[in-house]
C-alpha cells in the first residue's frame, strides 16, 4: 500500500525547524501589533496568519507533494467559498451609507 | 451483449486480499480505502471552516462598523496568554505530526509518547483558556446583565469613551469563537486519548493509521482556525 | 378593480404604473417561453410517440444551440434586470422636494407623525401630487410598510431608520399591511393609506395637531441640554448643527460620511460611534433617555436647521461640491 | 435477456429485501438500499405531517376572518410546515431515498463510501424528526422556518433552541449525505465508468453534495448563534448591542438559497434519467446538462441576498445580487431545453414516470420564470413577502421537485421494491396531482400582485375567492399523493414481479437484479459504454408497449 504511494512525510528535523518558524513569525506579529502601521496593522497581522496557515497546510497537512491533486482543490474551494461569504457580505455593508 | 443481466450467481465474491482486517468489504483495497478516508476527511475540514466562517463573517462585519469599540475591547485580553496559547497549539501541531511519522515507521510506543504529549499541550491550552475566561467573569466581560465596560479606546494618546453595548458585542462574539474552538479542542483532545489507547494496544501499523493522520488532519484545522483567531480577537490595535 | 374577485391591484401612485408596465413585459416573455416549452413539449411528445418499427435518432447535441439557448435567454434576462434595478433605484431615491413623515412601528401597530405635529395610527392620511417621504423605524421586531395599491414595500428595521418615498395620484382609502411576519397579530398590523385632494389634505391638516415635529424637536433639544454644546451663535464644545444635513462629514479617523437621518440618529443614540473631525468625544449618549418619538423630534429639527422649510430645499444632490466642509467650522 | 431476468427472479433469491427480516438487521444495517428505506419510510411520514399542516393552513384561509384557530396556532403551524417540509422532507427526500438507493448502484458499487457514517445520517435524521416532533408537541414555534431576528431571539417565546436543534441534527445528516456522495463518486466507480460516462443522476447528486458541504455549516452555526443568543445573552445579532439583524439575514440565506437547489438539483438528475428512457434517446447535450448542474451549484452560491431586496441592504449591493441571479437562469435554461431536445425524433413511451417528467417540466419553467420576476428588482418590492412568492416556491418545490421525486419513485420502484406498481391507477394520480397542484397554487400569484402578504392568519374579504379556489385545489391535490401511498404499499403484496430491467432502461443499476442482493453486483461491473446507450438497447423486444 505504502509502496504505490510516495510518502510525503519529511525529516524530524524538517517538522522541528517548520515548527520554530511559526514561533517566530507568532512572535512577530505581537511585535507587529505594537508598532504603530496606521491602516496596515490589520493587513500584517492577517498577512502573518495567512503564512502560518499556509505553512501549516503545506507542510504538517501535507497538501504540498501529496500524489493526490484532489486534496488541493477541496482546500481550495473550501477557503474560495469563504471568500465568497466575507466579500458578498461586505459589499452590503461598505456600501450602505453610499447613496 | 453488453447490457445483459448480470448473471445470478453466488454471492460468495468476496474473497478479497482480506489480508489488512482493517479492510471493508465494499472496498477493493486498501489503496481506495486510504484514499476514500483521506478525502472524506478532507471535505469535513471545509464544513469546519465554513462553520467558523460564519461567525468569521459577523466578525469582519462588526469591526468594521464598530472599530473602536471593538479595538478597546480587544486591549482588555491578556495579550500573553493569547500568545502562550498560540505557542503551545503550534508545538502540539508538531508533535502531532511527529506522531503521525512514528505511525508510518511503526514506532509505537514514540507514536503513543507524542499522542500523549500532544494530549497533555491540548489541556495545557485548555486550562489557560479556563484561566482567561475566570478573569473575564471577574471583570464583568461577560455579556449579559451583569457586563460592565468602562475603558475608553486610546487612539494614539486620545482617549475615545466608548459605548459598552458594542464592547458587549466584541465579547459575544470573543465568547462564541473561542468557545466554539475550545469545544473543537476538547473534542479533539478526547480523540487522540482513544487513539493513544489504541496505539499502545497496537491497533496501528505501517500499513494502516489513517485514523491518526485524520485525526492529525483535524487537529492543525484546529490550530489553523486560532492563527487567526489570536490576531483577529486580541491584538486589535494595541500600539499607542 | 371589482371588489369580487381583484385580478388587478389598485393603482393610486406614480410607481405603480412603472411596475405594472415591466410586470406587464416578464408577463410576455415568460407566457412566450412557458409556451414555447409547453408546445414543444406537447407536440414533440405526440410526434415522437412510439410506434412499431421506428427507433429512435439518437442524436449527440449541438454546440451552437446550446451557446443559443444560453447567450438569447441571458440577454433577455438582462433587460430584466436593467429594467428592474431602473425603477429600485427611482424607488429608493427620494426626490429632495417630498414632505417628510415619520414612522413608528411596533408589535401591532404603526405609529405616524407628519412634520406638522398630527399624529396616526394605522392610518396615514396624504395629499394626492405630493411627494411623500416616510422616515421608518421599528420599536422591537422587523416590520414592513406595504402598500400594494403603490407598489412599494420597505423593511422597517429596529436601531436604524430605512426610507421610502412614493406619489399618490388619486384619491382613496388603500390598503396598508405589514409584509415582514412580526408575531401573533402580524396579519392585523395594517391600516389605511387615506389619499386626498390637496384642499381636503389641508382641512384635515388644520384640525388636531400638536406643535411641528421641528418644534417638538426644538424644545428637546434646549431640555436634554443640547443646546449647551451645540450653539449657533459661537463654536461650543460641539460641531455647530446648521446646515449639517445631508452634507458630508469629514471624520477624526479620516473618512467621510454623508449627514443623514441615520448618521444624526447615531450621533445621539451613540456619539463615539463617528467622531466629528476636530471634536472630542465628550458629547454623552442619549440611548434610553429618548423615545424613538423624541428621536425622530430630534433629528427633524437638526433636518430643519439645513432646509428652512421642511422638505423644500434642494440640497439632496449635491454632496461633495459644497465648500464649507464641516471642518471649516472648527476653531478647536 | 430479459427471461433470464426473470427466471433468476422466479427462485427465491437472497436480496437485500429478504437478507435479514430481525427489526435489529433493519436498525443497524449498514446497507445503502436498506438505508434508504428507512428513509422512505421517515421522509413519507414527514410529507404527510407537513401536508396535514398545509391542509390545516388552507382550512384557516377558507375564510377571510381567522375562525379555525388562534392566531398563534395558525403562526405554529405555517411555521411547522415549511421546517418540516424543508428540513425533513425536501431536502433529504430525493438524495436521501433515491441517491441512497441508487448512487453507488449506477457508479457499480458495493456500497457508498463510509456505509456507518450513512446509518449514523439516518439517526441524526431520526433524532431531529423527533426533536421537532417534540417542539411541535409541547408548542411549537411561531417564527416562520426563517427565524428571522430579532423576533426570533428576543420577541418570541416559543421553543426557538429546541426547533433550532432540530434543524442543526438534521442539517449534519445531510452533512454527512453530502460528504458520503461526494467520496463514493470520486473514488469508488466501477472500471471504466469515467466522469463523461457517468449518468446525469450522479452529477446531479455530486452538485447538491457541493452545496451541502459547503452551505450547511454556515446555518448550523447561525443557529448556534441564535441558541446561544437566547440561552446565554451573548448578542450577535441584536440592535441595542450595535448586532445588525440583517446579518442573521445574510448568513440564513448563504445556506437557505443554496439550500433551495440541494432540492431541486436531484430531482433534475431524476428528469434526466427518466427523459432519456421513456424517449429510447441518448440526451441531448449530455456535457452540457452535466457542467449546468455544477454551474447552479456554484452559482447559487452568490444570489443568497435576494430574498433581501426590501430588508434594508443597501442599493448598490441590491443590484449586484440581482444581477448576478439572474446567472443562475441560464444553467437551468440550458437543462430544460435539452431535456426538451430529448424528446426530438425519440420514440416516446407516456409511463407514469414520463408523465411526471413532463409535468416538472412545465411547472418548473413557470416556477422558475417567475423566481426571474422576483429577481426584478422592480418588481420583487411589490410581490416580496406576499402570496407571488409562496406560488413561486410551490411551483418549483412542489411542481418541480416533487413531480420529479414523484416520477424517480414510479420508475425504480421495481427495483427497490421488485413489485410492479398499477399503471393505471398511477396515470390518474398523476392527473390528479397535476390538476390539483394548478388549481392550489396558480391562483395564488394573482393573490400576489393584488397584494394578499404571506403569513397571514386572517385577510381582507376580497381576496377570498382566489383563497377559497386555493383550497379547493389543494383537497385534489391531497388525493393525489394519497394515492400513490395506497397503491405503492398495496404493489408490495399483490403487484406483478419485476424484470431486472423492466423499462429496458440504460443504467447500471438495472444490471442486476430487482431488488439487487445486498452488495449489489455478484461481479463489479466493468463498464465500457457511454451512458443512454440506448442505441445498443434494441427497441424491438419493445414492439409490445412495455406499459399496459
Ligand atoms: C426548489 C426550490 C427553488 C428553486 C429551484 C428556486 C429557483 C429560483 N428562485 Fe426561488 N425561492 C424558493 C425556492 C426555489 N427557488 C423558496 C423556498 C423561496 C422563498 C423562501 C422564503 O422566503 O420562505 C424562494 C424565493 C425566491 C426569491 C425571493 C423572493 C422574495 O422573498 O422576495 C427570489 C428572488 O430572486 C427567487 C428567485 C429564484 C430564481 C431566479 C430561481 C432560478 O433558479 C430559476 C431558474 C429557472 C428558470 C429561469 C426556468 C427555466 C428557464 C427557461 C425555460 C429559459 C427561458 C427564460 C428566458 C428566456 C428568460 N426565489
Ligand atoms: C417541500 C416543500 C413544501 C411542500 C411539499 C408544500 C406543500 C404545500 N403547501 Fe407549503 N410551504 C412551504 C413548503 C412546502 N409546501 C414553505 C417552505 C412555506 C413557507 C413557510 C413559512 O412561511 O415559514 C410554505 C407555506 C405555505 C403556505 C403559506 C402560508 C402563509 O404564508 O401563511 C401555504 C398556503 O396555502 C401552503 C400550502 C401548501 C399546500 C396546499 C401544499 C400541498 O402540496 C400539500 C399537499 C399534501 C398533502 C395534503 C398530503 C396528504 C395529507 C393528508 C391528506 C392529511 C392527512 C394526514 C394525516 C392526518 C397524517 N404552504
Ligand atoms: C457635552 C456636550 C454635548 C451635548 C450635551 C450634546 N452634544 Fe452633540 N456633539 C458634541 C460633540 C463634542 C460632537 C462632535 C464629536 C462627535 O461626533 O462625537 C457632537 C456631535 C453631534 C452631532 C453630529 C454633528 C456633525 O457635525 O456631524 C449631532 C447631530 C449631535 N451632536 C446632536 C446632539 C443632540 C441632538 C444633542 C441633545 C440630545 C446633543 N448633540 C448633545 C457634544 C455634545
Ligand atoms: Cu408587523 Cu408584520
Ligand atoms: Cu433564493
Amino acid at each position: 500500500m505504502s509502496e504505490h504511494e510516495e510518502h510525503t512525510t519529511h525529516s524530524q528535523g524538517f517538522y522541528l525547524l517548520i515548527g520554530a518558524v511559526l514561533l517566530v513569525l507568532t512572535a512577530t506579529t505581537v511585535g507587529a501589533a505594537f508598532v504603530n502601521l496606521g491602516p496596515f496593522n490589520p493587513v500584517v497581522a492577517l498577512l502573518i496568519a495567512t503564512v502560518k496557515a499556509t505553512l501549516v497546510v503545506l507542510f504538517f497537512m501535507h497538501v504540498k507533494g501529496a500524489s493526490e491533486k484532489l486534496t488541493g482543490a477541496v482546500v481550495v474551494a473550501g477557503f474560495f467559498f469563504l471568500a465568497i461569504l466575507l466579500s458578498l457580505s461586505l459589499a452590503d455593508y461598505l456600501t450602505r451609507s453610499w447613496r | 451483449m453488453s447490457d445483459s443481466p448480470v448473471t445470478a450467481g453466488s454471492v460468495t465474491t468476496m474473497e478479497h486480499e482480506a489480508h489488512n482486517p482493517a479492510l471493508l468489504h465494499h472496498f477493493s483495497d486498501a489503496q481506495q480505502q486510504k484514499n476514500a478516508a483521506s478525502l472524506g476527511m478532507w471535505l469535513f475540514l471545509v464544513t469546519e471552516i465554513m462553520f467558523f466562517g460564519g461567525m468569521f463573517c459577523a466578525y469582519l462585519v462588526y469591526r468594521v462598523a464598530h472599530f473602536n469599540s471593538f479595538a478597546a475591547a480587544s486591549q482588555q485580553l491578556s495579550i500573553g496568554m493569547g500568545a502562550f496559547n498560540t505557542a503551545v497549539l503550534i508545538v502540539s501541531s508538531v508533535t502531532v505530526v511527529l506522531a503521525v511519522k512514528a505511525a508510518e515507521a511503526g514506532k509505537r510506543k514514540l507514536l503513543v509518547g507524542y499522542l500523549v504529549v500532544t494530549v497533555l499541550l491540548g489541556m495545557t491550552f485548555l486550562v489557560v483558556k479556563g484561566f482567561e475566561y475566570r478573569e473575564k467573569f471577574e471583570r464583568h466581560h461577560v455579556p449579559g446583565p451583569t457586563f460592565k465596560f468602562t475603558d475608553t479606546f486610546d487612539d494614539n494618546g486620545k482617549q475615545i469613551p466608548v459605548n459598552p453595548k458594542e464592547a458587549e458585542l466584541f465579547f459575544s462574539l470573543y465568547f462564541a469563537m473561542t468557545g466554539m474552538h475550545a469545544l473543537h479542542m476538547i473534542i479533539g483532545c478526547g480523540l487522540f486519548s482513544v487513539l493513544a489507547i489504541f496505539a499502545w494496544k497496537g491497533h496501528y501499523s505501517p500499513g494502516y493509521f489513517t485514523p491518526i493522520e485524520n485525526a492529525g488532519l483535524y487537529w492543525h484545522l484546529v490550530d489553523i482556525i486560532w492563527i487567526y483567531l489570536f490576531p483577529l480577537l486580541y491584538l486589535i490595535s494595541r500600539h499607542s | 378593480m371589482s371588489k369580487f374577485l381583484p385580478l388587478w391591484p389598485d393603482s393610486a401612485s406614480t410607481m405603480s404604473g412603472q411596475v405594472d408596465a415591466l410586470y406587464i413585459y416578464l408577463l410576455l416573455v415568460a407566457g412566450i417561453m412557458t409556451a414555447l416549452i409547453f408546445i414543444s413539449v406537447t407536440v414533440l411528445a405526440i410526434k415522437y410517440r412510439r410506434v412499431a418499427g421506428r427507433e429512435a435518432t439518437q442524436i449527440e447535441g449541438s454546440t451552437i444551440l446550446e451557446i443559443g439557448w444560453s447567450i438569447i435567454p441571458f440577454f433577455v434576462m438582462l433587460t430584466f434586470f436593467i429594467w428592474g434595478a431602473v425603477i429600485y433605484f427611482k424607488e429608493r431615491t427620494p426626490p429632495a422636494d417630498s414632505t417628510e413623515v415619520y414612522v413608528v412601528a411596533k408589535q401591532w401597530m404603526w405609529k405616524i407623525e407628519h412634520m406638522e405635529g398630527q399624529r396616526e395610527i394605522n392610518e396615514l392620511h396624504v395629499p394626492v401630487g405630493q411627494n411623500v417621504k416616510l422616515i421608518m423605524t421599528s420599536q422591537d421586531v422587523i416590520h414592513s410598510f406595504f402598500v400594494p395599491a403603490f407598489r412599494i414595500k420597505q423593511d422597517v428595521l429596529p436601531g436604524r431608520y430605512t426610507t421610502l418615498w412614493f406619489k399618490a395620484t388619486v384619491p382613496g382609502r388603500y390598503h396598508l399591511f405589514c409584509a415582514e411576519y412580526c408575531g401573533t397579530m402580524h396579519s392585523g398590523m395594517g391600516g389605511d393609506i387615506v389619499v386626498m385632494e390637496p384642499q381636503d389634505y389641508a382641512q384635515w391638516m388644520a384640525g388636531g395637531a400638536t406643535a411641528p415635529l421641528q418644534e417638538t424637536g426644538k424644545e428637546l433639544f434646549a431640555q436634554l441640554g443640547c443646546a449647551t454644546c451645540h450653539r449657533f451663535d459661537v463654536q461650543g464644545r460641539g460641531p455647530n448643527l446648521t446646515a449639517i444635513y445631508n452634507k458630508p462629514v469629514l471624520l477624526e479617523d479620516g473618512r467621510t460620511v454623508i449627514a443623514d437621518e441615520n448618521y444624526v440618529r447615531e450621533s445621539i443614540l451613540n456619539p463615539t460611534a463617528k467622531i466629528v473631525s476636530g471634536f472630542k468625544p465628550v458629547m454623552p449618549t442619549f440611548q434610553g433617555i429618548v423615545t424613538d418619538e423624541q428621536l425622530n423630534a430630534l433629528v427633524a429639527y437638526v433636518k430643519s436647521l439645513a432646509q428652512p422649510t421642511p422638505g423644500s430645499a434642494g440640497l439632496q444632490n449635491q454632496p461633495a461640491a459644497s465648500p464649507d466642509q464641516p471642518q471649516n467650522m472648527q476653531v478647536q | 435477456m430479459a427471461s433470464t431476468a426473470v427466471t433468476a427472479n422466479q427462485a427465491p433469491k437472497l436480496n437485500y429485501l429478504n437478507n435479514g427480516h430481525s427489526l435489529k438487521s433493519w436498525l443497524l444495517t449498514t446497507d445503502h438500499k436498506r438505508i434508504a428505506i428507512l428513509y422512505l419510510i421517515s421522509v413519507t411520514t414527514f410529507f404527510f405531517l407537513g401536508g396535514f399542516f398545509a391542509m390545516l393552513i388552507r382550512l384557516e384561509l377558507l375564510t377571510p376572518q381567522g375562525d379555525l384557530m388562534q392566531a398563534d396556532t395558525y403562526n405554529k403551524v405555517f411555521t411547522m410546515h415549511g421546517m418540516i417540509m424543508v428540513f425533513f422532507f425536501l431536502i433529504p427526500v430525493v438524495p436521501a431515498v433515491l441517491g441512497n438507493f441508487l448512487v453507488p448502484l449506477m457508479i457499480g458499487a458495493k456500497d457508498l463510501a463510509f456505509p456507518r457514517i450513512n446509518l449514523l445520517s439516518w439517526y441524526l435524521y431520526v433524532v431531529g424528526g423527533l426533536l421537532i416532533s417534540h417542539v411541535m408537541l409541547t408548542g411549537g414555534v411561531d417564527t416562520g422556518w426563517t427565524f428571522y431576528s430579532p423576533f426570533s431571539t428576543e420577541y418570541t417565546n416559543t421553543k426557538i433552541v429546541e426547533a433550532g436543534l432540530a434543524a442543526f441534527v438534521a442539517g449534519f445528516s445531510s452533512i454527512f449525505t453530502g460528504l458520503n456522495f461526494i467520496v463514493t463518486i470520486h473514488r469508488m466507480r466501477a472500471p471504466g465508468l469515467t466522469w463523461n460516462r457517468l449518468p446525469l443522476f450522479i452529477w446531479a447528486n455530486y452538485a447538491t453534495s457541493i452545496i451541502m458541504i459547503l452551505g450547511t455549516p454556515v446555518v448550523a452555526i447561525t443557529i448556534i448563534l441564535v441558541a446561544v443568543e437566547r440561552l446565554f445573552h451573548l448578542g450577535i445579532f441584536d440592535p441595542r448591542l450595535g448586532g445588525d439583524p440583517l446579518l442573521f439575514q445574510h448568513l440564513f440565506w448563504f445556506y437557505s438559497h443554496p439550500a433551495v437547489y440541494i432540492m431541486i438539483l436531484p430531482s433534475m438528475g431524476v428528469i434526466s434519467e427518466l427523459i432519456t428512457c421513456f424517449s429510447r434517446k441518448r440526451v441531448f447535450g449530455y456535457n452540457f446538462i452535466a457542467l449546468s448542474s455544477i454551474a447552479i451549484a456554484v452559482i447559487g452560491f452568490l444570489v443568497w441576498a435576494h430574498h433581501m431586496f426590501v430588508a434594508g441592504i443597501s442599493l448598490y449591493a441590491a443590484m449586484i445580487f440581482s444581477f448576478l441571479t439572474f446567472f443562475v437562469g441560464v444553467p437551468s435554461a440550458v437543462k430544460v431545453f435539452n431535456w426538451t431536445a430529448t424528446l426530438y425524433k425519440g420514440s416516446i413511451t407516456y409511463a407514469t414516470p414520463m408523465l411526471y417528467a413532463f409535468g416538472f417540466m412545465g411547472l418548473f419553467t413557470i416556477g422558475g420564470l417567475t423566481g426571474l420576476f422576483l429577481a426584478t428588482l422592480g418588481i420583487d418590492v411589490h410581490v416580496t413577502d406576499t402570496y407571488f412568492v409562496v406560488a413561486h416556491f410551490h411551483y418549483v418545490m412542489v411542481g418541480g421537485v416533487l413531480m420529479g421525486y414523484l416520477g424517480g419513485m414510479h420508475f425504480w420502484w421495481p427495483k427497490i421494491s421488485g413489485r410492479m406498481y398499477p399503471e393505471g391507477w398511477a396515470k390518474l394520480s398523476a392527473l390528479l396531482v397535476f390538476v390539483g397542484f394548478n388549481l392550489t397554487f396558480f391562483p395564488q400569484f394573482i393573490l400576489g400582485y393584488v397584494g394578499m402578504p404571506r403569513r397571514y392568519w386572517q385577510y381582507p374579504p376580497e381576496f377570498q375567492v382566489l383563497n377559497v379556489l386555493s383550497t379547493a385545489g389543494s383537497s385534489v391535490l391531497a388525493m393525489g399523493y394519497l394515492l400513490p401511498m395506497i397503491y405503492f404499499l398495496w404493489s408490495l403484496k399483490y403487484g406483478p414481479i419485476a424484470e431486472a430491467n423492466p423499462w429496458h432502461a440504460a443504467g447500471l443499476e438495472w444490471k442486476t437484479t430487482s431488488p439487487p442482493p445486498t452488495f449489489n453486483f455478484d461481479e463489479t461491473p466493468v463498464v465500457t459504454w457511454e451512458a443512454y446507450n440506448y442505441d445498443e438497447i434494441p427497441d424491438k423486444e419493445l414492439e409490445a408497449p412495455v406499459v399496459r
